[in-house]
């Protein structure tokens, strides 16, 4: 059997052995129902508890501003469409991104156009990074909200979310940031950095896949997406995801509890990966070079298109991405590498390799050894290439 | 997504991938915004394709089509090889994923649209003999 | 220690070892994420289809009308909601619902009621069933949906959906059951019964905690609750909760493999049960002992508050509960006793027992012996006892 | 919900159950549509608080501050009694959930309605001395 590397940590990731052990008790054994009086309710709301304190922990939050949801789209989607219906009332139905946001942020935006509200979609340039004074520039007196992404998941590129966040707290105006892919690789300070909402998912940094949370700061109020049950302050009905929420926590605690230290390490066997890969002729790296994800390298090679080169890569036992996982199977090129201005046959060809802890540089070494070749196949098929 | 394993022989194992310097016909189709090109080369003798080769840029599938495309046609004459359907592109490789039909129907365009070219080369008018060449109905979809 | 009685089935449930084992490698070895094309992730990809299939024989769907959701109650909001807002749109704007549906659907349409949608509540009737001839007068020319719980949480008494659903496809009218309590418990045909969308969840039937389905008509067409990506065909975004959807999958089929024969061995515990119980004097059995849930149980006390009773049965090591679980911690009297026309001091003083395969005959042994002697205590401390 | 261990232990164990068929002073709070209804029984030699019992419909709370408050008041004068505040039953019980603070006011309230009774019983018009005896703000909530 072939070695497997797997180096799509930005779509998803393993399960940490030690998460996967938090959590299994509640399966079993502490496995009551939170709302519940009896004992075996009330060890399962210990367990509730304990992680709603971790992941408050982790970005400088309250416990009481940490509402679960079961994932990074939920949370996006209540945040964005909740705080839009909100604001609505009192005839602020203007709403501000960025142009290569996260599905989950876009595809909320668009349905509230279709019921009336205004977007505006902030250009990305070149580099992948969102402008702050565009965002300055954006703000009306009827602008409801401003969702920026921390970071992005194809390109990996870090927004400058602290000097926006001052922006939009100067003119008074709430900010949202999808912070997926951010945590426990930048260190995120709600209050500091006057973030407003800010939405995670545990399967991004080793936690269960299905559960995330909103964080949403203290007072702010706007209607659920789940009504029902008095879960979650009332804020959030459904009966909780015990494990999961156990999981996320412990998750979010290792994952943001030496983040120079884990992305030093990262981003060592990142940057050498990148200057490997940058030997092949006609190849770029997509997205500031600085201000991006310690994991992320994102390239295109001319002439190649991305599919065949993840399944090459899949036949060396190489787990990689082409724009985002959630896309793959449409046709359309990614909307991220068409913000930042390529070409549509490029957009179609790019190559996302996201490492993670787990990641060695061996994995590093056996990217660099099975690229080469592939891109020179694939180009030799090509009637693009050299024409 | 889910290949078959034919696709998945094909599209690791692509048969007659390359040019033909001196071909007689080649023809192609798709365009890059789509994200698939295929050009296919034609060597005739008679009225029999000797030879035929290809060049693609795209998925998985685009590949394999076109692999299995130049083989079903390779060696069959003309008259033959414009029978071809993109269905029976598809029943040779095992079927393919919803998304990826479109492929296969580029396959088919490709090896009329080498044809065509063949008669142009020829003199001879290809429309009454090959048909119309339309652009793939997901290409429009864009 | 003392040994547990979990007698709270209906809160929610243990999930099995088997449940468990089969969800276990897809946390640490098939962690893929089922959108991507390489092997780990087309792995994680067929562990979701064969859930899916699973969940769809359980009910006799096809696995393409069955959606993964995080539970219940986003089944219920997602349903009730997409269908109203669907149908607004041809001037529909009349739902019916019965008075004592789950909070996940009164709450749901509670919120559509504020945004201009007119709700009929049909009654219950003193023995918690609803009249299927009700529902066919309540239907108007402008009726969108009908949504009708499958067996009720709190009295377990099943409703007569099958003649529900004759009468709504009669009249032309969408027709949704809340089935979260009925699975495994009672034989579900959604063809046969006329059933247009069912929500069912998890943790209901020993699967896991925070997954749950929505099963959708072929061709019903209505706007998402989670926008984003293009996950569950386009209709549900969220990177896909694999391991609880593989233990949904699981749990399903062994809950309803054998349905006969799984309620015929609880229903026999829970009968002697309640006829143990009703010795104590001036007690009550809640909802019709026949139509009801075979581990269902539901008694009333008089002069006594539910509360007080749960804690000393929990002294005791028995786990039951008094109204439904994601209500406790409310003053709220059960919605449910008051809409079968308990007056509120009854209804604040309910004791639901519930039980379910994991239950044994010891288990019913020693709620009979520690119920007697708490109701008396707690008698011989009330003010409305005796006077 | 979560109590604490005294509150625990006052609900297990609840101190002055009972009626005082003699009683100088009886006073009931709540009412059974909240859930909770407090009554309470004192005995009074001089202005001293001999004894007092209670019986209590409610939660575990209910029962609890029932306990712990004619614990706070058992052999303290009526004047002491009317200081008992819910705030110190709550303090004496390590604390309530939020939910549940509206019990210790109506045992606050039982107490007083009790101390009511006895001066009415004298003759006395309590209200200049007790003052007036609201409902619990939770309770009109319902
Ligand atoms: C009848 C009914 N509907 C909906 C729900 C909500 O399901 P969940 O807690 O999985 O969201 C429950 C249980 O909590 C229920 O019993
Ligand atoms: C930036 C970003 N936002 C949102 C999401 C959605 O999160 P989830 O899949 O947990 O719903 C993802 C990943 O899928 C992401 O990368
Ligand atoms: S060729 Fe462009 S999508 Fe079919
Ligand atoms: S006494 Fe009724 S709620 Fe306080």
């Amino acid at each position: 059997m072939t070695r497997i590397v797997y180096a799509d940590n930005a779509a998803t990731t393993s399960t940490a052995p030690s998460v996967v052990k938090a959590m299994l008790p509640y399966f079993t054994e502490l496995y009551g129902n939170p709302s519940s009086l009896y004992t075996v309710g009330q060890e399962a709301r210990e367990g509730v508890d304990h992680a709603r304190q971790q992941v408050a922990d982790a970005i400088g939050a309250l416990s009481s501003e940490i509402f679960f949801t079961s994932g990074g789209s939920e949370a996006d989607n209540w945040a964005i469409k909740g705080i839009a219906h909100a604001l609505a009332a009192k005839g602020k139905k203007h709403l501000i991104t960025s142009a290569f946001e996260h599905h989950a942020v876009l595809h909320s935006m668009e349905a509230l156009q279709k019921e009336g509200f205004e977007v505006t979609l902030l250009p990305v340039y070149e580099n992948g990074l969102v402008k702050p004074q565009d965002v300055a520039d954006a703000i009306r007196p009827d602008t409801a909200l401003v969702s920026i992404m921390y970071a992005n998941n194809e390109i990996g590129t870090i927004q400058p979310i602290p000097e926006i966040g001052a922006i939009c707290r100067e003119k008074g105006v709430l900010f949202h940031t999808d912070a997926v892919q951010a945590i426990g690789m930048v260190d995120i300070d709600v209050k500091a950095q006057n973030i407003d909402l800010l939405s995670l998912s545990g399967h991004k940094f080793h936690g269960p896949k299905g559960i995330g949370a909103l964080y949403c700061r203290r007072g702010l109020r706007f209607p659920n997406l789940i009504d029902g049950g008095a879960q979650e302050l009332n804020r959030r009905a459904g009966t909780e995801n015990v494990p999961g929420i156990v999981g996320l926590g412990a998750a979010i605690q290792e994952a943001t509890a030496d983040i120079p230290g884990r992305t030093a390490r990262i981003q060592a066997m990142r940057d050498r990966l990148i200057d490997g890969v940058l030997q092949i002729p006609r190849s770029r790296l997509n997205g500031d070079r600085q201000h991006r994800l310690a994991g992320n390298a994102n390239f295109c090679f001319e002439g190649i298109e991305g599919e065949s080169l993840l399944l090459m890569l899949d036949a060396k036992g190489i787990a990689a991405s082409s724009g985002s996982a959630c896309t793959s199977g449409s046709l359309d090129p990614s909307h991220v590498l068409l913000a930042i201005g390529l070409p549509h046959e490029i957009a179609h060809g790019s190559l996302r390799i996201s490492l993670s802890d787990v990641n060695t540089e061996e994995d590093v070494d056996a990217i660099l050894e099975a690229l080469p070749p592939i891109v020179e196949r694939l180009r030799a098929m090509s009637p693009l290439w050299e024409r | 997504m889910a290949y078959s394993e034919k696709v998945m022989d094909h599209f690791s194992n692509p048969r007659n991938v390359g040019e033909i310097v001196d071909a007689d016909g080649v023809g192609e189709v798709g365009n890059p915004k789509c994200g698939d090109i295929m050009k296919m080369y034609i060597k005739v003798d008679g009225d029999v394709i000797t030879d035929v080769k290809f060049k693609t840029f795209g998925c998985g599938a685009a590949i394999a089509t076109s692999s299995m495309a130049t083989e079903l046609v390779k060696g069959k004459t003309i008259q033959e090889a414009l029978q071809l359907t993109n269905k029976a592109v598809m029943e040779a490789l095992d079927g393919l994923p919803p998304v990826k039909v479109h492929c296969s129907v580029l396959a088919e365009q490709a090896i009329k649209s080498a044809i065509s070219d063949y008669y142009t080369r020829k003199g001879i008018d290809p429309t009454p003999i090959v048909g119309p060449i339309e652009d793939c109905e997901a290409c429009h979809l864009h």
